[in-house]
């Protein structure tokens, strides 16, 4: 087992690595930041000062090693902008962030649960079509779309929610809520084959032939067992918690992480990208060994079954 | 063989020459549980996605790209405009159906030629990974894994800075989403069809493993394929529109779904209806490829047999 | 208390997140800077001439061609309760606060390497980063020092004679510090995180890309602030800015497009305010490549472009077609008679043919809308030179690296805007044009007699060889061998509550004292 | 004997999108009290449906027609909750496959203490007591260790016990072991077949076994049923069922088991296949592979009528009515003797 | 007569975790541990045991799918690898397998008849179109699969159906050794009537040798000329199916017979009952593997393990039996 998990941590390191040297050569390469952040005004020699001053005007590779041997070192460098620690100006942002993300992962989860399993249990009824067709439609509009509507019916038209900023919970609703309703969609699909998958094995049949009542033998026996693939998909849906919400962010302007990162790399400040990338890399490949060791947890038989393909 | 075949005996019942019992349903019936009316809505939803894919050229009113600074933001006629730019016009007095069918085509010449990339990129590397197992599955598992944590936005960018904003490159940019999901399903297919017996019987008759995978393994997989093909189609055409918002999709002067959406949102208030149009057409579009999915993923469905 | 707290949305605080004036050369800071920090000699803000006016100073007589001094304003308190004095001022102008020490220059140097540590040495023990000293010897490039007078007066010495040294002291960018505030401040950036300055409204929090909130300065000179908090907080998406201003989070919206001002002004409760800018648009050429080596090629283009259609479309006619890279608050040295190019297809059509341009493709790079309405602009003039018969393509880019970059083909028309900082053409074209100005750092466009011209304008004290040079160098620049083509002078638009009686400044700030800010009637 | 379960004309029709096909043809069968009732026949004669449907386990695409009596009391069509009652208290059902019928995220224990809270209103450690000694009961040592443990963690002879303990739970009249060993080794058949006889034995049950191993049911019934095209083509006590086959099917079948004894012969086989439920001949369903079958056999469905002397002995074949087959003709490839001698 | 297969001393290991302790250990799964026969031209060998006691991977190692850890296979004098390179394809061409699951093994995409010409494709690429659906359309005859069949999908065919055509393919290339893994287990007792009766008629045709494998001995005595029984990876006795089967000396054999319930034995015969299942092949038990289900085990069982000794053709590994040297086995070779 300790071996199964520093093997998959070994792997996700060189995959991290791989992703921030990627997005190193890309950054690096594909816009000079003293431009961007000082603006297509200022001087030329302030350009120079800029790039003399950050490291910017030596070849690339010795700027990629230099990066690294920091790295190494433990520092994850400045942002570009205002020299503060990017660590301190992604850390900043995460709460906000989670803030949004985390009610709008309870929200997936509380309406596509339920509607996915509704769905398979009564399949091919017209109660599965409607939420299959509502589910689709979630999942088919354009997140901005979905939420710049919201904001026009509920900030504009009635009234009730602020339509964008991040003082009170009530500015966290709109953006909460948009996230909520395009995952939800995703959950409920996903539940429903998972659902429909467990429902035809033969220990269900049992549990029925045993006399339990049919609600009995959805709660006791299939949903325990639906709830294993599930798994998978809220691993990665809370993998994608950091910086799952740069559409709705900017929508909603809410400086979470995603809008930061889309700023860092509208600037290519190249520091905060890379944190942010860490970040999300990170994330990701804890939901993922999280999942694995819950599937462990939830479903006896991979106990086992893992530990062979361990080897 | 024994079976009895003298002709001269008349069957037991002359209603039905076999000894099988049926019940017909209504045949309303049965042909809405075969083509449910969803379904059937969404294949002609495809069906005249499909007309506007092929004839845009002939059936655009006006060039897409013409422009009227004299009739700019003309609503449609629904909303008050006359019949000279059904759907409205846009901020520079673009004709918006013209755009719109426009759109169309871009959009879905992207998603599917995409798609189609993602599929030959995803297929071949899963099943390179299949083939070889050991190390060089654990290189292509890790750069499945990196593909799925590098945010897509950054992939974008880097495409529009080094490779500029050709179409032609777009696609094969939008190519790149999804691969890995197609990859990881294809591996782990082909690692089921090798366990599984054709392949092995293949195999064990002396074939080559090109053989083996071209002609039984992905035929074999080819139905699972199509259906999540089905649900990456619909994911490169709101993706592309996400990128859009972000201002690295299809890039004017040329014109797509998402690049109208994105455009148009600030005109969300003022004139509506450049972005609901292609909106809608993103949804709908959307809509009945996923409903088709779903469909064929029943049908499909290997309980059947 | 009852004065209102008020909120902006604005499109961004700052660009380069740090509330430095040296630092942050977009125009998008203006318009906060001006609650917060205060120059020696002001302008008369929302008077469309933009006269001069007394600011910190209350008056100022030039000594010879070299030195103006200044009799600063008594009573006159920063942000930390301190009285600005002549110390104040020098030091504001110190090499000490440019960051051109030479112990300054060695501890930039001594920052190790790249992203990491350089960055907290620059950051740490008050050495500004190098841009900012790379900027503030741009806007003094001959200033010799500034002298303490007397604690009430200062001087401005130049090496040179500078008949610009007024407006240099009036610009953006010549704002007074305190220098107390200064020296105790942790490092630059703490300083530039909340930095002290004289104006009405002082720092209480700075969040980049989110939040700046200001509170009430009372003991501002100019009369007790009429808004006691105002916050300008971030709202990037158009629709989103409207929508908060619809639903009432918002008091004033910034940065918004033409099209817009209809769909706030149909909502009785909210109006636009706005207009023409310090600032035009420019195509700029680069004559170095393809067809564009052919300066008949960008005549014909200066010729196709329907300004004035543009003008009255996209921009509803709220703004003009300027006399050139000019603006008439350049007062003495505006040249009325000067014009862009004419619109006329038919000449164009004409210079094409003349050139003997054989189709070759002409790619015309373009933001996206990095500039107001600048993806319909271009696309507008693509149109109008397609008609002409140039074989044009819009490139869209995605930063300005981009825009300048020589590797990814050839460079041809970019889209620019020039700002004039103060009223005189060598805050504009020559900042911009001549040999030290970005178009001919990068390489795009050179001209010997022009370069000659840049020289002469810049030191020479005798207005009308000034007046002549500038005549000649629009000549050369707009149209015998046009380095770039005006295309109208920018404009912005607030969206703002109506019941709140405010004005806009073309020099962009955003005015909050007493005399510019009233509350009508109670707000709703 | 008395009657304990009693099955009548039960009809199955299965929804095939465009149609219903019936597969199970009008069924009739009777449980007595302490019987064992063998049921053969091929795979998918409806060997299986016949009994799911008796208990309302068959899903929503069965349309199902008959009557259904538990000790003189209709059953069939009753409602949810009252056939949950009878399923597991009054009959139980084991499944063949084991290891994939027991819930694998749940401990053995808690899915035995289910059905004890169900039907004997046991909870807590009463219920954990009676489950040990269930276990204990069919032969599972350490019986209180493995109920914590899970279906995965035993082998497959161990679930199929532990089915079989958690259907004692209930204290059934009647246990219905859909193939109960088919998945299994044949010295874990064994031990299995003789803890089904020992309970048998001991409680007094009826045992329905349902199988398509002759040797298996021929080992354990009192009275055996073959199935054919999902109808009975034939029933008779064990005995004569035997050594005197009326159908010729039933004849088929005994001949197409190759045997461990006696000398090595060739196999007679039946040719052809099973009729799928949407392609019946017309007539007998196995006169296309009835060496005997002649044209009247297409003609009509047989009657099931009585056999030879035996009034236990029933046959559905015109060919063989009221005593041997009427024509004696040896089927193709046929060497040796039908039965063993 | 020579063997055309001789198999040596095979033995096949897997490395595997077992979940012991918190994190588990590696042990050795002795799937094959030693195991020696040999197969003569024409001849077939049945191989019977219970589930998971190694035939399978027997099969594969015979047939050089999965190479062994230990031990020789030799074919026809040259020995067989489990590289897959062109030579071991080519070597198909004499080596054939039948599985036990026919749908399984077949292609559910193609025509049937396209699998049966499959081998003439792989193996005779010039072999032109025509000649090779001929070919196929004979084999399809010769094991009674009409012609209507042809172009129909394996799962349009019936399950006895499938495994002819599984068996046209295999003997297409006419080979010299078929392996069958069991052939007919999924098979109903009517239609494995008929495959087995199939496989009899092809092999007194085309005098391939054959090893065949299956769980039920009745049917592995209905087709060998000699059988083995295995027992966690090993042989535990061999000889002709009338010796191992009416006399059985292994106790384990012995259990094994009585254990097959036939109608015609109903009520006979006392079935000897094991306790406890098999143990697992990650832990086999020391000395002779049986001994902790064996009735009549002695300490010394525990000890050593017992070697096949062969008496006349009638092997069997087991101590007591072997002491005892029991008469009856002499007598009846
Ligand atoms: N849920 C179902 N939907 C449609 N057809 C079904 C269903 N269940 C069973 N059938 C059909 O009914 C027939 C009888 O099935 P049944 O399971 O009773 O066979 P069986 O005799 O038990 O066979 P086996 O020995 O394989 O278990 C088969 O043809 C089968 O295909
Ligand atoms: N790839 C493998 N990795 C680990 N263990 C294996 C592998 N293949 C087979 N085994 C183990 O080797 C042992 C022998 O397996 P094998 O398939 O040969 O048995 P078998 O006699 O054919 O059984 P069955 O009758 O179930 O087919 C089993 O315990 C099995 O679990
Ligand atoms: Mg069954
Ligand atoms: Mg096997």
């Amino acid at each position: 087992m300790v071996q199964y998990l520093l093997m998959k941590i070994f792997r996700a390191l060189v995959t991290v690595t791989l992703i921030v040297s990627a997005a190193f050569v890309v950054l690096r390469l594909s816009g000079d930041p003293a431009i961007i952040i000082l603006g297509p005004e200022a001087p030329p020699e302030a350009f120079e000062a800029f790039r003399r001053n950050w490291g910017l005007d030596q070849p690339i590779w010795v700027q990629y090693f230099k990066y690294f041997a920091a790295v190494f070192q433990g520092d994850l460098g400045n942002s570009m902008r205002d020299g503060r620690s990017a660590l301190v100006v992604v850390g900043e942002r995460i709460p906000l962030t989670l803030a949004i993300t985390l009610p709008a992962l309870f929200i997936k989860l509380a309406i596509g649960l339920p509607a996915g399993v509704m769905a398979a249990l009564y399949r091919n009824t017209w109660v599965d079509r409607l939420i299959m067709m509502l589910s689709v439609a979630g999942f088919t509009v354009p997140s901005f779309v979905l939420g710049l509507v919201l904001a026009m019916i509920f900030a504009v038209w009635l009234g009730w929610l602020p339509s964008g900023g991040s003082d009170t919970w009530a500015h966290a609703v709109l953006p909460t809520v948009t996230m909520g309703l395009v995952g939800a969609a995703v959950i409920a699909r996903f539940t429903r084959s998972a659902m429909l998958e467990v429902l035809g094995q033969p220990y269900i049949r049992t549990a029925s032939a045993k006399g339990l009542l049919w609600r009995d033998v959805v709660r006791n026996h299939a949903l325990p067992n639906a709830a294993i693939p599930t798994l998978t998909i809220i691993g990665f849906l809370v993998g994608s918690l950091v910086a799952g919400a740069v559409v709705v962010e900017s929508v909603f302007s809410w400086p979470g992480v995603g809008r930061l990162l889309v700023n860092a790399v509208a600037n290519r400040d190249l520091a905060v990208v890379q944190v942010i990338l860490l970040l999300v890399g990170l994330t990701m490949v804890g939901a993922n060994l999280a999942v694995d060791i819950l599937y462990g947890i939830v479903d006896p038989r991979l106990r086992i079954k893992r530990l062979q393909a361990g080897s | 063989m024994t079976i009895d075949t003298t002709p001269d005996l008349e069957p037991a019942s002359p209603t039905h020459a076999s000894g099988s019992v049926f019940t017909s349903k209504s045949r309303l019936r049965a042909f809405f549980e075969a083509w449910p009316p969803l379904v059937l809505i969404a294949l002609f939803w495809v069906g005249v996605i499909a007309v506007v894919v092929v004839g845009a050229k002939w059936i655009a009113p006006y060039d897409f790209m013409a422009l009227d600074l004299r009739a700019r933001l003309i609503p449609p006629v629904f909303m008050g405009g006359d019949w000279t730019h059904p759907l409205g016009t846009d901020e520079l007095g673009r004709d918006v159906l013209s755009r719109l069918i426009v759109s169309i085509q871009i959009s879905m010449v992207i998603a599917f030629l995409s798609t189609l990339i993602a599929a030959i990129v995803g297929v071949s590397l899963g099943f390179i990974a299949a083939y070889f197992r050991g190390r060089i599955e654990q290189v292509i598992l890790m750069l499945i894994d990196a593909q799925a944590a590098m945010p897509f936005m950054i992939i974008a960018l880097a495409v529009l800075a080094f490779l500029g904003s050709s179409l032609f490159l777009f696609t094969i940019l939008m190519g790149f989403y999804g691969w890995e999901r197609i990859a990881r399903i294809s591996r782990g297919l082909a690692i089921s069809a090798n366990e599984r017996g054709y392949a092995t019987a293949v195999r064990d008759l002396g074939a080559t493993p090109f053989r083996i995978y071209s002609r039984h393994i992905l035929p074999n997989i080819a139905s699972t394929l199509i259906v999540s093909l089905t649900l990456n189609f619909p994911e490169v055409i709101l993706l592309e529109s996400g990128l859009s918002f972000l201002g690295l999709g299809v890039q004017p002067p040329m014109t797509s779904l998402g690049n109208m959406v994105g455009y148009g949102r600030d005109y969300i208030q003022s004139a509506p209806w450049i972005m609901l149009a292609p909106s809608a057409a993103i949804v709908l579009t959307t809509l009945s490829i996923s409903i088709l999915g779903d469909w064929m993923r029943d049908k499909f469905d290997p309980t059947l047999d | 208390e009852d004065r209102p707290e008020i909120t902006v949305a604005v499109q961004q605080i700052v660009n380069a997140g740090a509330l430095d004036v040296l630092r942050e050369q977009s125009n998008v800071g203006a318009r906060v800077f001006y609650s917060i920090f205060e120059t020696l000699i002001d302008y008369d803000r929302q008077n469309a001439d933009l006269p001069q006016k007394p600011g910190l100073a209350t008056e100022w007589k030039r000594i010879d061609d070299k030195t103006v001094e200044l009799k600063l304003r008594p009573g006159v308190k920063f942000h930390n309760g301190d009285v600005m004095t002549a110390d104040d001022v020098v030091f504001t102008f110190s090499k000490e606060r440019f960051g051109l020490l030479d112990e300054q220059d060695s501890a930039r140097k001594d920052g190790k390497t790249l992203f990491t540590a350089s960055a907290s040495a620059a950051v740490g023990g008050k050495v500004p980063p190098a841009e900012v000293a790379a900027v503030a010897k741009r806007a003094w490039p001959n200033l010799d020092r500034v002298e303490k007078v007397d604690d009430m007066t200062v001087r401005f010495v130049s090496t040179v004679a500078d008949p610009t040294l007024e407006g240099r002291i009036s610009r953006y960018g010549a704002e007074i510090l305190s220098k107390r505030a200064y020296e105790e401040a942790e490092s630059w950036l703490a300083f530039a995180q909340k930095p002290v300055g004289t104006g009405p409204y002082k720092v209480v929090e700075f969040k980049p890309d989110n939040i700046l909130v200001l509170e009430a300065h009372d003991d501002y000179w100019g009369g007790t602030p009429p808004v006691k908090t105002l916050r300008f907080a971030v709202v990037p998406e158009v629709a989103s800015r409207v929508n908060g201003l619809l639903s009432g989070e918002y008091d004033f919206i910034t940065d918004l497009p033409p099209d817009q001002i209809n769909t706030v002004e149909s909502n009785a409760a909210f109006e636009v305010v706005g207009g023409p800018i310090t600032n035009h648009r420019l195509m700029v050429f680069d004559k170095n490549n393809g067809p564009m080596q052919n300066a008949k090629i960008r005549q014909a283009m200066t010729h196709a472009i329907d300004r004035e259609t543009i003008v009255e479309t996209l921009w509803d006619g709220r703004t003009s077609v300027p006399a050139g890279l000019q603006w008439s608050y350049y007062g003495d040295m505006f040249l009325s008679d000067w014009t862009v190019p004419e619109y006329n297809v038919e000449l164009a059509k004409k210079l094409v043919q003349e050139s003997g341009y054989n189709g070759e493709e002409i790619t015309f790079r373009v933001l996206n809308n990095y500039y107001t309405n600048q993806v319909s602009t271009a696309q507008i003039n693509a149109e109008s030179f397609r008609q002409i018969g140039l074989n044009v393509k819009i490139e869209m880019k995605e930063n300005w690296q981009q825009i300048f970059d020589k590797e990814s083909g050839p460079r041809m028309v970019r889209d620019w805007s020039n700002s004039a900082p103060f009223p005189d053409p060598v805050s504009s074209i020559v900042n911009q044009h001549c040999q030290n100005g970005q178009q001919q750092q990068v390489g795009e466009w050179t001209n010997e007699e022009f370069n000659a011209l840049c020289i002469k304008l810049e030191t020479s004290t005798d207005l009308e060889e000034r007046r002549a040079s500038f005549r000649r160098m629009l000549e050369i620049a707009e149209r015998e061998d046009p380095a770039y083509t005006v295309l109208h002078q920018s404009a912005i638009f607030f969206g703002k509550r109506k019941d709140i009686e405010w004005n806009w400044s073309g020099l962009q700030s955003m005015d909050f004292r007493a005399a510019n800010f009233q509350v009508v009637a109670p707000g709703n | 004997m008395e009657t304990l379960l009693s099955i009548k004309d039960l009809t199955i029709d299965f929804d095939q999108g465009k149609r219903f096909v019936r597969a199970l043809h009008g069924v009739s069968l009777n449980v007595a009290r302490g019987e064992v009732l063998g049921v053969v026949g091929e795979s998918g004669c409806g060997k299986s449906i016949t009994w799911l449907a008796a208990l309302g386990l068959l899903g929503s695409k069965a349309r199902i027609s008959g009557s259904v009596r538990l000790n003189g009391q209709e059953i069939a069509g009753a409602p949810e909750n009252d056939l949950a009652g009878l399923r597991g208290g009054r009959i139980a059902m084991i499944f063949q496959d084991p290891s994939s019928s027991l819930n694998p995220v749940h401990r053995i224990g808690r899915q035995i203490a289910e059905a004890l809270k169900l039907h004997r209103g046991m909870t807590g450690a009463s219920a954990n007591a009676e489950a040990a000694r269930l276990l204990d009961r069919v032969g599972i040592a350490n019986a209180t260790r493995r109920l914590r443990e899970y279906p995965h963690e035993m082998s497959g002879g161990m679930n199929q016990r532990i089915m079989i303990a958690m259907a004692l739970a209930g204290e059934p009249d009647l246990l219905i072991a859909d193939e109960p060993t088919t998945a299994l080794d044949a010295t874990i058949q064994a031990q299995i077949l003789d803890l089904l006889t020992e309970l048998r034995r001991d409680s007094g049950m009826a045992l329905v076994l349902i199988s398509h191993d002759l040797g298996v049911v021929a080992d354990m019934s009192d009275r055996v049923a073959v199935m054919y095209g999902g109808r009975v083509i034939e029933e008779a006590d064990t005995g004569s069922l035997f050594d005197s086959p009326a159908h010729p099917y039933t004849r088929g079948l005994i001949a197409a088991l190759p045997d461990i004894d006696g000398p090595r012969r060739r196999l007679e086989s039946i040719p052809g296949t099973v009729p799928a439920p949407d392609q019946l001949p017309p007539g007998c369903s196995f006169a296309p592979r009835c060496a005997i079958a002649s044209k009247i056999c297409d003609a009509r469905v047989p009657a099931f009528l009585p056999y030879g002397e035996k009034q236990s002995h029933f046959a559905a074949c015109i060919k063989c009515r009221g005593g041997a087959p009427t024509e004696t003709a040896s089927m193709p490839g046929n060497k040796s003797a039908l039965v063993p001698a | 007569m020579t063997d055309l297969l001789r198999v040596n001393d095979l033995k096949r290991h897997y490395e595997v975790h077992v979940p012991e302790g918190l994190f588990g250990r590696k042990a050795s799964l002795k799937a094959v541990d030693g195991v020696s026969f040999s197969i003569e031209k024409g001849r077939t060998l049945g191989l019977v045991g219970e589930s998971g006691c190694g035939k399978s991977t027997t099969a594969k190692l015979v047939l050089g799918l999965i190479p062994a850890t230990s031990g020789t296979v030799e074919f026809a004098g040259t020995p067989v690898t489990a590289r897959h390179d062109a030579q071991w394809r080519a070597m198909r061409r004499r080596m054939q397998m039948i599985y036990q699951d026919p749908l399984g093994a077949l292609d559910r995409r193609l025509p049937v008849i396209t699998q049966i010409a499959e081998p003439f494709e792989i193996h005779y690429a010039q072999m032109p179109a025509a000649e090779r659906t001929d070919r196929a359309a004979v084999l399809m005859d010769s094991v009674g699969l009409r012609p209507d069949m042809a172009m129909r999908y394996p799962h349009e065919l019936s399950g006895g159906q499938r495994q002819r055509v599984v068996i046209a393919r295999a003997l297409a290339l006419e080979p010299d050794l078929l392996v069958c893994d069991e052939p007919v287990s999924a098979l109903d007792v009517s239609i494995q009537a008929q495959v087995l009766n199939l496989l009899d008629d092809l092999r007194e045709r085309t005098g391939f040798a054959a090893l065949f494998i299956s769980h039920d001995l009745k049917v592995v005595r209905q087709m060998s000329d000699q059988v083995a029984v295995m027992y966690l990876g090993r042989i535990v006795e061999s000889g002709l199916p009338e010796e191992v089967f009416r006399r059985p000396q292994h106790p384990y054999t012995k259990a094994l017979v009585s254990a097959i319930p036939t109608p015609a034995r109903r009520g006979k015969r006392e079935r000897i009952v094991l306790e406890g299942d098999p143990p697992s092949p990650v832990d086999v038990p020391s000395g002779c593997s049986f001994h902790t289900r064996c009735p009549i085990a002695q300490a010394s069982c525990r000890n050593a393990v017992p070697q096949l000794v062969a008496s006349g053709g009638h092997a069997v590994a087991c101590h007591l039996v072997n002491a005892g040297a029991t008469p009856a086995v002499q007598a009846a070779e």
